[in-house]
């Protein structure tokens, strides 16, 4: 026949079990341990008190810019869950929640988004990255980590998030290629959050889902609703399990929605209407969440009250021990020329020198800032 | 006050120049309806429309990629990226083709583009938002490479910019935007070709080269210096780093005998370098003393909490020009 | 329904016309008329001949490296012969033939690959771009030339070239994703000839198809026998004529195979079993046209014989032209600055003079090179 | 002939540090199957199968972001890109993340890999298959950049390279490739640390400073000088330019001098700006002449047909070598 349908073996499933009334699948429920749900639960408590917290501190300028996660919580912690500790965790920049299940903790983060780099802090166990700011660019690292598993022949699995917007960048069609093509233990977190910055996703790309993306590498795609953690947990544990059977990568792209600003920076009143963003607080994760584990009875109102206020005491101590590690902190220059090299090159040594001898001669001269 | 910030100068220009010459648009993330993440293109969608005026897609390879395309065929596009540290996910664009097309095709394909990008420290950012890496695309033949120092500085050069037959990379002192205010010339339409180096302040002892935001520290230092040393010194801002114009700063310090240079980039290889090299090669026995380079270390930027340690400060420039003057 | 299958509205159709036999499907048989099939098929014969003749000035150290068209004649001609001249021609590094279709002269191809920037010559109005070395990284030109047309309401098109191994690149994918997103007049054409280099098609990705990469953007996209150069033009003329009235770019993938060397440089034997290439010689787009133009009664074994001695024959007063050309072309060191900026600024001039003092120095010396 | 070229020491070099290191693997295009386009990895894949010696698909970005992943994890990757001018392809995995994982982590996480390119003039080959833009890496804090200019030194640094805790690009000089043969020492396991400069002839009258293929132009235009004008010359090969060890430069020139540095590079921004302004801020008081740049000129880099007029020849080198002398 000279024209013919090539048969692709491809198709995108779109996948909830949590609807937006918090009423389940009962056939696709998850069986998630009790105290695991309500952990869970309470990081998503934690996330959005720390959030509004930074919000307020930055307003202070105590902190510089950051990226909320609000609407955002089930899809990551959702997927984060999935993973064991010795899996490697590679974010973006706006994964605080997920961050926060892997075990930083806020002060650190708090240090870091006032501008010091000794807020990122890893043991030699740490088998997270630190945030990569430009977009995308994080996912061929995480393509490498994973290839490094399958070269060791270890059984872990790497998650590596990002964004809708960063499905445009080149980093991203690289990245997922080379995974497909040589079958790496890796899953792909896209939070589809419908906006870059002011950009809508209808201007990002024309293509109808962007889990069809994954099409162009023969790769296994599909969608989730990315405000329901059940949803989100399931499709990246069943992606998980495939990349540690030696099955390869997956795609997976989270349907959620971005309730807050982009950064401190950013006004989203000026380029998003407000409905949009009142239809999508009624499929916020976090009430619907709620909801479950309510009727399912693991918790009550009292319950999420207390909680609700050991979130803001949590997050009263992290202010409280990041403003003290600041004090202390100072201005040491000599962090400027730490970790740029394993050994710095003598001029680099000189140039230390140079600085640490302008701030003592100001300290000489009792000159503050 | 006054006059207009540097970002409502780039904006005026981009205006005039999009009203005077319907050839130019602007295309770029967040440009449009969001005006820029910094507000440089607030207003334009709604002047001239969503054709000329375009939010992209998060490419910078398809923002310069397709702008080389635009300019091929007779367009004249801005393209802008969000910060110059995410310039160089395009640099390859901008190394094989932006520099070259004109050269490859025997000047039948020229790409008169400008592509305009934030550079520098001082908005207490996250990493990648405060690099000064300018000396890259100075190393790259085929290129301008313009920073003002000013608002109107920014409107003339921008508009020149515009205007230029050869593609600009236009680097925006993100220090700078919303640093003080100038008025713009009353005739909006005469514009100086883009043409060199600027002596701001002439002078006898000591020659003092810097451009974008490390010009003002300069210029402070400098105050001090006449006041308390009893000299006087020529300052010059390069205002183009590429092609660079050496003969201004040669014939400075033929006067004087003497000079400093001063940029946020690391010094290795930084704008300074050459600039030391051009001075030593052309006014070697005018030379008094050592061409003293302030500048950034070489290292990688720290965080906005430790960037004013990293950056010239105007302690370092007065010493290095008392040194320089004592040698 | 918690798991549901997306509708995409996307599937790949396998375009063929005449197959390896010349025997046609008369019901997708374009109609064109037989001057233009007999030039069509000359330029095929002639661009075998150049090749070939290439091939040994290079290895007689006359011209430099380049990268020959053979087995790839159909796929090039049937989409440039849908071209008008006032349309857009973006070529990556190999289209020979449709450049030769486009008008350029032997000689001047020759004088390119001696090492000469004069042997690019556009006149004011060249509507075809240089030749791009760097792996896909045109197809971004291709798709500002198209957003230049859209924006001046011409209602001329873009045709851009690249191989299979070009797919790989960010350049092609954040390509597409714009051309898609602005809707523009941008035919993409794949010449997908199974090799990149060494790298064979399944080391190159995992997709099935290249095709369906285009799935990826939301984009029309089909496959053609890009052997068949019947298919071939059907496919690229549809596709232009959907670019023409606005609806969009297209991607086609033109199945076909590199029957000769990767360039001069490279030794096939290596890499690629002889057997391969043997298959595929059998699907030689040129007896195939051959046949067909015979069966259809416009040619007969006598017009072939000539048709190649007369290919022969330019062929050798083209390289007489270029080794005339190239001795008074010299080592001219002004060309070096020719063309470099629009002006060159006063320390390149003082370079060109430096440069020009040592060629005079030299030729006062009598010293040749 | 006896001894190896530097094709078969990049080779041997590999396979010693592969056979001795089972986390070293090698990945690009065309390295496997192929033995990479210059056959620099010959044989590798049969020795040590098809895990470790990697064909890729043409993503210069993944070559680069997966070597970084592999680097995190453990590895110590060799990444072959196939030429320098395809390297900025992949220039932001470089400057955003080669360069910075340390810093950015603390110490936790190193990227202790190697990009291998080909890199400079001289196999008359298309566009793109000539430049020498060493310096964009070398004004990147973080990396180190490493220049062999002799299959014993190609064989030595590569190693070494390989087993140094920082990233490193290294850059082939391949019109070195088949230049000339060296034998390699007879004990392969000692192999002295990446560190600086090498004085490859000591002198007393001037200090010439190159890397890569010129330092043969620069010999060969020595032997003329001394045996014409009865001088000596001290030659120093840079090996590396990042970081770069202007200290033995300096150690010389302030015997010597006088100075001159040779490379391939635009000379705006090249390395010798670099040397220029670290010998005068250094040895101003021992410099009897400006310091002369003898180096590509500031333009686009020909075809292949007049690439000869655009390199230093030995004719300019010796000019320039004359005329810092006569100073
Ligand atoms: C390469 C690059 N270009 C531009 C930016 C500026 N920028 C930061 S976040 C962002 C939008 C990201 O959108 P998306 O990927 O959807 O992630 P989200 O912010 O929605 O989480 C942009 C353009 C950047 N960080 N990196
Ligand atoms: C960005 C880039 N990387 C590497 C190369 C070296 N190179 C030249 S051609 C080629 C293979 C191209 O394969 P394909 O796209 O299939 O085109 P074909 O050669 O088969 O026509 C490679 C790797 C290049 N020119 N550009
Ligand atoms: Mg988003
Ligand atoms: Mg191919």
């Amino acid at each position: 026949m000279p024209i013919k349908t090539v048969d692709l073996d491809s198709e995108i499933t779109h996948l909830s079990i949590l609807d937006e009334k918090g009423r389940v699948d009962e056939e696709l429920e998850p069986d998630i341990p009790e105290e695991d749900l309500l952990d869970l639960f309470k990081t998503m408590l934690l996330v959005r008190e720390f959030d509004e917290r930074k919000e307020k501190l930055q307003r202070q300028g105590r902190i510089g810019t950051f990226a909320p996660v609000r609407g955002q919580e089930a899809a990551q912690l959702g997927s984060i869950y999935a993973l064991r500790k010795t899996d490697w965790f590679v974010p973006s920049f706006r994964e605080t929640a997920a961050t926060i299940w892997r075990g930083m903790r806020l002060e650190d983060d708090l240090v870091y988004t006032a501008g010091y780099e000794e807020g990122i802090r890893f043991t030699k166990e740490s088998r997270d990255l630190p945030i990569a700011v430009p977009v995308a660019s994080q996912i061929p690292h995480g393509v490498g980590i994973a290839w490094g598993i399958q070269l060791k022949g270890a059984d872990d699995v790497v998650l590596t998030f990002f964004g809708d917007g960063a499905t445009s960048e080149g980093d991203f069609h690289e990245a997922l290629n080379f995974a497909q093509v040589f079958r790496l233990p890796v899953v792909f977190l896209c939070q589809n959050n419908r906006w870059a910055i002011s950009v809508p996703l209808h201007k990002q790309t024309h293509s109808k889902t962007l889990a069809q993306k994954g099409i162009a590498y023969g790769m296994r795609s599909l969608q989730v609703d990315g405000n329901d953690i059940l949803a989100v947990y399931v499709a990246t544990r069943e992606a998980i399990e495939r990349a540690r059977k030696g099955k390869g990568p997956t795609f997976i792209e989270a349907l959620t929605y971005r309730l807050s600003f982009h950064t401190t920076a950013d006004d989203p009143t000026k380029y998003r209407p407000a409905d949009e963003v009142k239809e999508w607080e009624k499929r916020d994760p976090l009430p619907r969440f709620q909801e479950y584990l309510i009727k399912r009875g693991h918790l009550d109102r009292d319950m999420v009250k207390n909680w609700t206020t050991a979130a803001v005491i949590e997050v009263d101590h992290a202010v409280e021990r990041f403003e003290r590690r600041l004090d202390g902190m100072g201005r040491d220059p000599d962090a400027i020329f730490e970790h740029a090299y394993a050994k710095n090159p003598p001029y680099v040594e000189r140039q230390r020198r140079e600085v640490e001898d302008w701030v003592r001669a100001r300290r000489e001269e009792g000159g503050g800032e | 006050m006054a006059g207009v910030t540097m970002v409502q100068a780039l904006n005026q220009a981009m205006r005039e120049e999009m009203a005077r010459d319907e050839t130019v648009l602007l295309l770029g993330e967040d440009v449009g309806v969001d005006g820029g993440i910094f507000r440089v293109s607030d207003g334009l969608l709604d002047e001239f429309g969503e054709k000329r005026v375009v939010d992209t897609p998060l490419s910078e390879v398809a923002i310069v990629g397709s702008a080389i395309g635009l300019a091929l065929y007779g367009f004249r596009p801005i393209a802008e990226l969000q910060f110059s540290g995410f310039s160089y996910q395009a640099f390859h664009q901008v190394e094989g083709h932006v520099s070259r097309y004109r050269k490859r095709s025997q000047g039948r394909y020229t790409v008169p583009l400008v592509i305009r990008m934030p550079y520098g420290a001082g908005v207490r950012a996250l990493e990648h938002h405060s690099e000064s890496r300018e000396a890259y695309y100075a190393h790259t033949p085929g290129l301008k490479v313009v920073i003002p120092r000013s608002p109107r500085k920014a409107w003339e050069l921008l508009k020149a910019s515009i205007r230029d037959p050869d593609p600009v990379v236009f680097m925006e002192p993100k220090g700078l935007y919303r640093r003080g205010r100038e008025e713009l010339p009353k005739d909006r339409r005469k514009v100086p070709a883009l043409d060199g180096a600027e002596i701001v302040q002439e002078g006898e002892d000591i020659t003092v080269v810097a451009y974008g935001a490390m010009l003002y520290r300069a210029m402070e230092a400098v105050k001090t210096l006449e006041r308390e040393d009893v000299v006087n010194a020529e300052i010059i801002d390069l205002q183009m780093i590429a092609p660079l114009d050496s003969d201004t700063v040669n014939a400075s310090v033929q006067k004087t005998g003497r000079a400093v240079v001063i940029h946020e980039a690391p010094r290795t290889l930084g704008v300074g370098a050459e600039i030391a090299a051009r001075i030593t090669e052309e006014s070697f026995l005018s030379l008094e003393a050592p061409v003293k380079r302030i500048t950034g270390y070489d290292v990688q930027v720290p965080m906005f909490a430790r960037e004013q340690l990293y950056l010239p400060s105007e302690e370092r420039i007065l010493q290095g020009m008392r040194d320089t003057l004592a040698f």
